[in-house]
């Protein structure tokens, strides 16, 4: 005889293979789409890995996918540290994106006062723009799930109407955009610039200062249980403040790399939904800042893949399905890992 | 032979030979990972008395009851209603059976009213409600019960005794004929106990069995014609509480026989009395206003314990939060050895030498989701080994728990399991150990031993005394006047946020502290 | 004068989109339940309802196969998070990623062509002749709908029958309403399903009746809309109808104030009901925090229930 | 080696990036029907081609995946600037092609048609049509070549009715129906009566049918959605120079240039609506005609919204003026 049992702590194996089943279905269910769309596997497996590992655009792509998603998941990981939900990253990128841009439109130093300068901003707009969020969950209770979420809709509004109006590019004409921001992120090899190195950093950082600092330790437990926090002497509402804005401050100076690094404009589709990515990669990441450099390679595979589907006729939306798969998938697979039989004896 | 003679110990007195039980359990087992919760129990409970279940901490009685209440499902084993095998897939299907639980835990919904609450899976009503409907049918049924509720007030705005009437009433306004209660007095001022006392044996005695779960012995006598006593998931025993003497009870229960001490005498003879905290006619109010406590003023003095006597929701959870910074005063000053702390958050009160206990302590002193090593440190994060100006060292964290986990006696393999999945009664011993550490000059517990068993609270108990004789203070807040009588050196009385008085040792007076506890003047008072 | 009847009908159509998803929202909120997944269920739901209207020329068969997908996806998403505890937020995330992608695959063909068949609109006999209020009853279906039947229906479920007792208490305390024999999961799975309905009929309205033309991206954030609009109305329906209208009438703005030339960029009236959502969450808390209460989510949302579990 | 040396048929893999999808009826559609026109010349030429490439690091992402798949030639159907132009920097042996597109580079081309001559003609039938003189106009983004479109048709409107005015509405897309009938709806309810725009789509053309007013369209004919607000369309063709430059990179003469496909050769009026009056017909093709002789109408004085003269008396606009064209004329609003 035996009952399923639910456990309340799921070890990090059983975690692990779920989510490698997971994947393996996502796969699945994406090439038996493939087969009905009339593709030949074999090929499109040939196309994607050749595309993706085999030519040196591919690898650049991946580098140049890694680099926003690692600033937005480690956006979305640490405001989840302190139990809170960040969906405005999107919003905080584009809030980023724009303040960098504006300092390397507008402001005429050489770069290298610029670009501090512009990262500076970019962190400063992110964390600006999270704070109306913060500071309503942190003092008045409300819901940052939402008005973060909110928000993502009046900075993509916002920078339209800057690169349509105010800042169009009077240039060169081009859509949706500013004009090409001089200032650049120096690269490193081809068009990776150094915003890749500089992201790995920030996370490995984070990975340290919240393992190894009283503010991590005030944050989890602030985020755990806001009146035990309050027992433990903690501020409670300064920290979850502090969280969601320096959350805000991480996904604005990711705004601001890949508007200097990789666009080099400020442009009505730049932030091309990386806050949203950035949940699922922090969510791949679970507690451990460093596993968000895997998580993020995994969904910038996936992103590249889209890129090669769509030489096959395989729409951009399809990337977004699947990819909402995979979240799926992974959600209810931890769930299923928590899952044990126990063996009742007769 | 003795077999036989155990099945005649074991049936009611007064019962006519033949009657058969209401319901039977027969070979009840129930697995945790790890755990034997229960295990081929087999209890027979009659209609027409009340059945007493005692055990330790994780006994299995809670458990137990879970089970026949259809809200979990035995591993093996079989219930027998009125003579049949019956299956529980939900609570509802026993409610139907006539089987009517009062959780430890309330189950009502605090934003509901009474009435609301009555009227939740009531399946004789019509589809639609109304207020007035279900308000016109509390009435009746309280009345015909003969208990005092008002239909139209929201839950949490009660106390705890108007609470567990309205748990009662919705079980028997459903027409139980078995009602279980899960330590039912815990949280009840001695009148209210009373109070319920009556009420069940008017139950009982109109054919209705109760099953009553408790920690409190004398209670039991008090109260049950026949007790089970429960050890390591294991029926031990199950006799008539007339014919047994409670310390076999709790040698049953645990094993040993625990000394029930009613007195903790000092090692040696109080040297200083100076104050280490002094409370200058302090106040509290809610967030809506209300006073909760009105000024008041007390002097807490090192090596003594200061009881407060009182029934929750009167003020000591208010009081207790004002003694350890969590909460700060809108009138007057609280100073700590001369010290206006006033301003000051926890961690000054913490500086300061000041522990806490607090009243629920799984979700005010613990973290639940967390390690234990995260609750472990949750006082001492900021001090060195653990923790710098800005630093947090896991590693000495981790050897802080491991010397902590030694010193409460509880052993864990893994500290980092959640806090939630440690019993609660290792969940105290924790806090207690960890608050024991930091309070240098005194201690405030609040109830430390609802919840715990009878060696458990020996121990506690015994913890406090300690602490006292090291020349520091406790302040102990309960309603347990045998424990407060036991333990304090003076008694203060609170009632509706007001400070009735405080007694001194010699004084002590059953009888008046627990009227005083029920907001009347027992005679005399300064 | 005209000109602002226009603008209330704007709002009332445009509004009728987001009343519908808002309501089911509350309906899944009541019970516990936070579905964040309603874009993607809308969009699911406008597509069907753009191919069944297609294939069957009834705008009915339409409805029906809109109501059925967000049925389903909702059921998908209630297995996993009330049968299962899988993370409401994560899985509402994945369910709007997953509708929003996948209804711009199988709608492709169909983008952007007008539909076969849609709803025309209803006029209520006397009223609808009315000298210049006449167009106010004039209504698509889905407006009595969304702002008569289903708010009053809605609002007598939930505070007039047992049915919207246990469902409140199973969104406030599902402990207590199992105890006293409340089948908790099954009244959670059963409102969320309801509110993807609804999620899926709202798509239907957009499809069918506001603007019979299917686009990818045309939900364009009004599912998160809905699901906010549920804390602003305090997770009451009626309210959820009346401040539907009210953001209607905001979102309409932008279009109207651009045509009448008023002196504001169009992106900053495209602001505006996200703004106003906002202030609106943010705002009272701040003034009235007497308003908390009645405001106050129920207060097991979002924690999923686990008998066996401590 | 001469960098765009002849290549045999065969051997051509030619990579198409669309703004929208290839049945968005408008657009994209008109490309995409010139592209499979193509395969009956070039049946041995391999083709490729992605729809819907956003204006976004992915669109550069999606060209240098053209490049890696082998493609000797990139076309996209819509001004992708940069996005296009660091794709084309990076492999000089590719020829890029750009619609819409303003730079020339060593392997960088562009193509635009000079829709202006269509919507002036246009703007003649609809100063006619419109009793109330207002015109409305749907625009994506005050984008120049919008801006031109918008301008020229209020030009052609004004050539007989100097009262006419144009209210213009953007909905920052070129492809959305949904907002391109609300704006639609939203212009008429302001008192329009005559809706013109540059939408990828036919959205705001059913409004105009159902509220009974005229509509002038864009990309192709688009009277099945409604043909009794249908006046015509500007419409394009851009087979004939897709065959030619095809043609030239095979024989190994393609070099990159700017070109405008002008009137009848790739943009042109569609025949007009069955409810539009044949005088006005006559009247409008008039112009057309002087057009095609070589007549401009874009001559100062041309004032902008503020009453500055921006094109002196005297002066013709050229195309390539017009086609960055960045200030909405007198009787615009709305635009810029
Ligand atoms: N849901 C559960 N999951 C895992 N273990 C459980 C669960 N419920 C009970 N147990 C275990 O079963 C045993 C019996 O627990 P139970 O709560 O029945 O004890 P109890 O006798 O009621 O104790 P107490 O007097 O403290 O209330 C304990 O060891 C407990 O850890
Ligand atoms: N959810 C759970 N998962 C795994 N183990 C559990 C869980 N809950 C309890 N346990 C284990 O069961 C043991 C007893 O827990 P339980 O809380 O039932 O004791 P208890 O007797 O009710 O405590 P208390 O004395 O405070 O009433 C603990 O040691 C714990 O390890
Ligand atoms: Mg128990
Ligand atoms: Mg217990």
């Amino acid at each position: 005889m035996s009952r399923r049992i639910r456990l309340s702590v799921v070890p990090a194996r059983r975690i692990f293979i779920g989510r490698a089943l997971a994947l393996g279905f996502v796969f699945l269910v994406l090439a038996l789409v493939l087969m009905l769309l009339g593709l030949n596997l074999g090929t499109v497996a040939t196309l994607v890995v050749t595309s993706t590992f085999g030519t040196e655009f591919g690898l650049e792509n991946l580098a140049l996918y890694m680099t926003p998603l690692l600033m937005t998941g480690a956006a979305v990981w640490l405001a989840l540290r302190a139990g809170l939900w960040n969906i405005g990253a999107e919003g905080q990128f584009l809030a980023g994106a724009t303040a960098a841009s504006a300092v390397g439109l507008f402001l005429p130093f050489p770069a290298f006062v610029t670009l501090p300068l512009a990262a500076m901003a970019g962190m400063i707009a992110g964390a600006c723009w999270s704070a109306v969020p913060a500071a309503g969950r942190a003092w008045l209770g409300v819901s940052e799930i939402i008005t973060t979420l909110l928000l993502n809709f009046i900075a993509s509004y916002l920078v339209y109407y800057l690169v349509t109006g105010p800042w169009a590019d009077r240039v060169t004409g081009a859509q949706v955009s500013s004009e090409r921001i001089h200032a650049a992120i120096p690269t490193i090899y081809g068009v990776v610039h150094w915003g890749g190195p500089l992201a790995l950093a920030v996370v490995t950082a984070l990975g340290l200062l919240l393992g190894r600092s009283r503010f991590g330790y005030e944050l989890t437990l602030s985020g755990s249980n806001p009146e035990a926090a309050h027992y433990a002497g903690v501020s409670v509402a300064p920290r979850l403040f502090m969280a969601l804005v320096f959350s805000g401050a991480l996904a604005g100076l990711g705004g601001m790399m890949e508007a200097l690094g990789t666009v080099h404009r400020l442009q009505g589709g730049l932030a091309h939904g990386y806050g949203y990515l950035g949940i699922v990669v922090a969510l791949l990441a679970r507690q451990s800042a460093l596993a968000l450099i895997p998580a993020a390679f995994l969904m910038a595979v996936i992103l590249n893949m889209g890129i090669v589907l769509q030489t096959l006729q395989v729409s951009a939306s399809s990337v977004l399905a699947i990819t909402g798969l995979l979240v799926f998938a992974i959600a209810v697979s931890d769930e299923l890992a928590a899952y044990v039989r126990l063996e009742t004896q007769k | 032979m003795s077999d036989l003679l155990h099945n005649q110990e074991t049936r009611p007195a007064d019962l006519p030979a033949g009657a058969p039980p209401l319901l039977t359990l027969s070979g009840i087992a129930k697995y945790f990972p790890g755990v034997v919760a229960n295990k081929d129990v087999s209890i027979d409970f009659y209609p027409g008395e009340i059945h007493a279940l005692l055990g330790e901490n994780g006994a299995g009685k809670s458990t137990l009851m879970n089970i026949v209440t259809g809200l979990y499902q035995p591993d093996e084993g079989e219930l027998i209603l009125d003579g049949y095998g019956v299956r529980f897939e939900s609570p509802e299907a026993a409610i139907a059976a006539g089987i009517g639980m009062v959780h430890q835990h309330f189950k009502l919904v605090s934003r509901f009213t009474v009435a609301e609450n009555l009227a939740l899976g009531w399946r004789e009503t019509g589809f639609r409600l109304s207020a007035s409907a279900m308000a016109r049918r509390a009435e009746v049924e309280a009345e015909r019960y003969g208990l005092d509720i008002r239909p139209s007030a929201r839950i949490d705005t009660l106390t705890s005794g108007e609470q567990q009437r309205v748990e009662i009433l919705r079980v028997l306004s459903r027409g139980a004929r078995l009602l279980i209660l899960d330590e039912p007095t815990a949280v009840l001022s001695p009148l209210e106990v009373g109070e319920l006392y009556a009420a069940l044996r008017r139950f009982r005695d109109g054919g209705g069995a109760v099953i009553l779960i408790s920690h409190k012995l004398d209670e039991i006598m008090a109260l049950a014609d026949r007790v089970t006593v429960l050890r390591h998931g294991r029926v031990s025993g199950t006799h008539l509480v007339a014919h047994t003497e409670p310390s076999t009870l709790v040698t049953e229960m645990i094993g040993r026989p625990v000394e029930q001490k009613s007195d903790y005498p000092r090692k040696m003879p109080r040297t200083d009395d100076d104050a280490v905290m002094v409370l200058e006619n302090v106040s509290c109010r809610d967030g809506a206003g209300q006073m909760r406590l009105h000024p008041l003023s007390l002097e807490i003095c090192a090596g003594e314990i200061l009881g407060i006597a009182g029934v929750t929701g009167n003020g000591q959870s208010e009081l207790s939060d004002l003694l350890a910074g969590l909460r700060s005063s809108e009138t007057g000053h609280v100073l700590v050895d001369g010290k206006d702390m006033r301003g000051r958050g926890p961690n000054a009160f913490r500086e300061a030498g000041i522990g806490y206990v607090p009243e629920d302590r799984l979700h005010k002193a613990l973290a639940p989701a967390l390690g234990v090593t995260e609750n472990a440190v949750m006082r001492l994060f900021r001090t060195s080994p653990i923790g710098g100006r800005l630093a947090y060292h896991a590693s000495e964290a981790l050897r802080f728990t491991r010397s902590l986990l030694d010193q409460a006696q509880v052993s864990l393999a893994e500290p980092a399991t959640p806090i939630r999945a440690l019993s609660g009664g290792n969940q105290q011993r924790l806090v207690l150990a960890r608050e024991r550490m930091i309070s240098h000059r005194a201690l405030v517990a609040s109830y430390p031993s609802r919840g715990l068993d009878i060696g458990a609270i020996a121990l506690m108990r015994q913890t406090l005394a300690d602490i006292r004789d090291e020349g520091r203070a406790v302040v102990l807040v309960s309603e347990d006047l045998d424990e407060l009588m036991a333990l304090s050196d003076r008694i203060a009385v609170l009632c509706g946020g007001r400070l009735m008085t405080v007694v001194p040792r010699g004084d002590y007076d059953r009888a008046r502290i627990g009227a005083l506890m029920s907001g009347r003047n027992g005679g005399a008072s300064s | 004068m005209t000109l602002w009847i226009s603008l209330i009908l704007h709002a009332l159509a445009y509004g009728s989109i987001l009343a519908l998803a808002a309501q089911g929202e509350v309906l899944a909120e009541r019970a516990g339940v936070i579905n964040l997944g309603v874009e993607g269920l809308m969009a699911l739901g406008a597509v069907t309802a753009v191919l069944a209207a297609d294939a069957s020329v009834s705008p009915w068969l339409g409805c029906l196969a809109a109501v059925a997908v967000g049925a389903g996806g909702a059921l998908v998403l209630g297995l996993a998070t009330v049968n299962g505890s899988a993370n409401q937020t994560l899985c509402g995330v994945a369910l709007t990623f997953l509708g929003l992608g996948l209804s711009a695959v199988i709608g492709h063909n169909v983008a952007g062509l007008p539909v076969a068949a849609g709803f025309s609109s209803w006029p209520i006999p006397v009223l609808s002749h009315l000298p210049l209020v006449g167009p106010l009853f004039d209504q698509s279906p889905f407006v009595y709908l969304a702002f008569g039947l289903l708010p009053l229906l809605c609002h007598i479920v939930l505070f007039r029958t047992r049915l919207g007792l246990s469902l409140r208490a199973v969104g406030e305390n599902p402990g207590a309403a199992d105890a006293v024999g409340i089948p908790v999961r099954r009244f959670r799975l059963g409102a969320v399903v309801i509110g993807g309905a609804l999620a899926g009929l709202a798509g239907a309205d957009m499809t069918l009746s506001v603007m019979p033309v299917w686009s990818e991206g045309m939900i364009a954030g009004r599912g998160w809309i809905a699901v906010a609009l549920v804390i602003f109305c305090g997770y009451r329906p009626v309210l959820a109808a009346a401040s539907s209208l009210l953001f209607g009438l905001v979102m309409s703005l932008s279009f109207f104030g651009q045509a009448q030339g008023w002196p504001v960029p169009p992106a900053i009236l495209n602001m505006t009901p996200y703004l106003g959502t906002i202030l609106f969450m943010i705002v009272p808390a701040m003034l009235l925090p007497g308003m908390r209460r009645f405001m106050a989510a129920p207060a097991a949302l979002g924690t999923p229930y686990f008998r066996e579990e401590r | 080696k001469p960098r765009f040396a002849p290549i045999a048929e065969e051997d051509l893999l030619v990579a198409f990036g669309h703004t929208s999808p290839i049945n968005d009826g408008g657009w994209s559609q008109m490309h995409d029907k010139a592209i499979r026109a193509l395969k009956a010349h070039f049946p041995k030429m391999r083709s490729l081609y992605v729809e819907s490439v956003p204006y976004s690091a992915d669109a550069t992402r999606l060209f240098r995946q053209f490049v890696a798949e082998g493609a000797q030639m990139v076309i996209s159907t819509s001004n992708y600037g940069d996005f296009i132009k660091d794709v084309a920097d990076q492999a000089p042996d590719v020829g890029f092609l750009e619609c819409d597109g303003n730079a020339v580079t060593s392997n960088l081309a562009w193509y635009y048609i000079t829709h202006w001559y269509a919507s002036y003609v246009i703007g003649i039938a609809a100063a006619r049509l419109s009793r109330t003189g207002r015109l409305g106009y749907v625009a994506s983004f005050p984008t120049s070549s919008v801006i031109a479109s918008a301008n020229a048709t209020l030009l052609g409107a004004r050539s007989v009715n100097p009262e006419a005015t144009m209210r213009v509405i953007s909905i920052n897309s070129w492809f959305d129906p949904q907002a391109a009938a609300s704006a639609g709806a939203a212009l008429i309810d302001s008192g329009c009566d005559f809706l013109c725009g540059i939408m990828d789509d036919p959205g705001y053309l059913r409004v105009a049918e159902e509220r009974n007013v005229w509509a002038a369209m864009w990309n192709t004919d688009m009277r099945q959605f409604g043909p009794k607000a249908y006046v015509s369309s500007v419409v394009l063709d851009f087979e004939a120079y897709y065959r030619e430059t095809i043609a030239a990179r095979i024989a190994g003469t393609w070099r990159p240039k700017g070109t405008f496909l002008t009137l009848g050769h790739g943009v042109d009026r569609d025949s007009w609506g069955a409810r539009v009056p044949l005088a006005i017909q006559r009247e409008a093709d008039a112009a057309r005609d002087r057009m095609l002789a070589g007549w401009s109408p874009f001559v100062g004085p041309i004032k902008d919204s503020n009453c500055q003269i921006r094109v002196p008396a005297g002066q013709t606009m050229t195309d390539m003026e017009i086609f960055h064209w960045s200030w909405q004329v007198e009787g615009v609003s709305g635009l810029v």
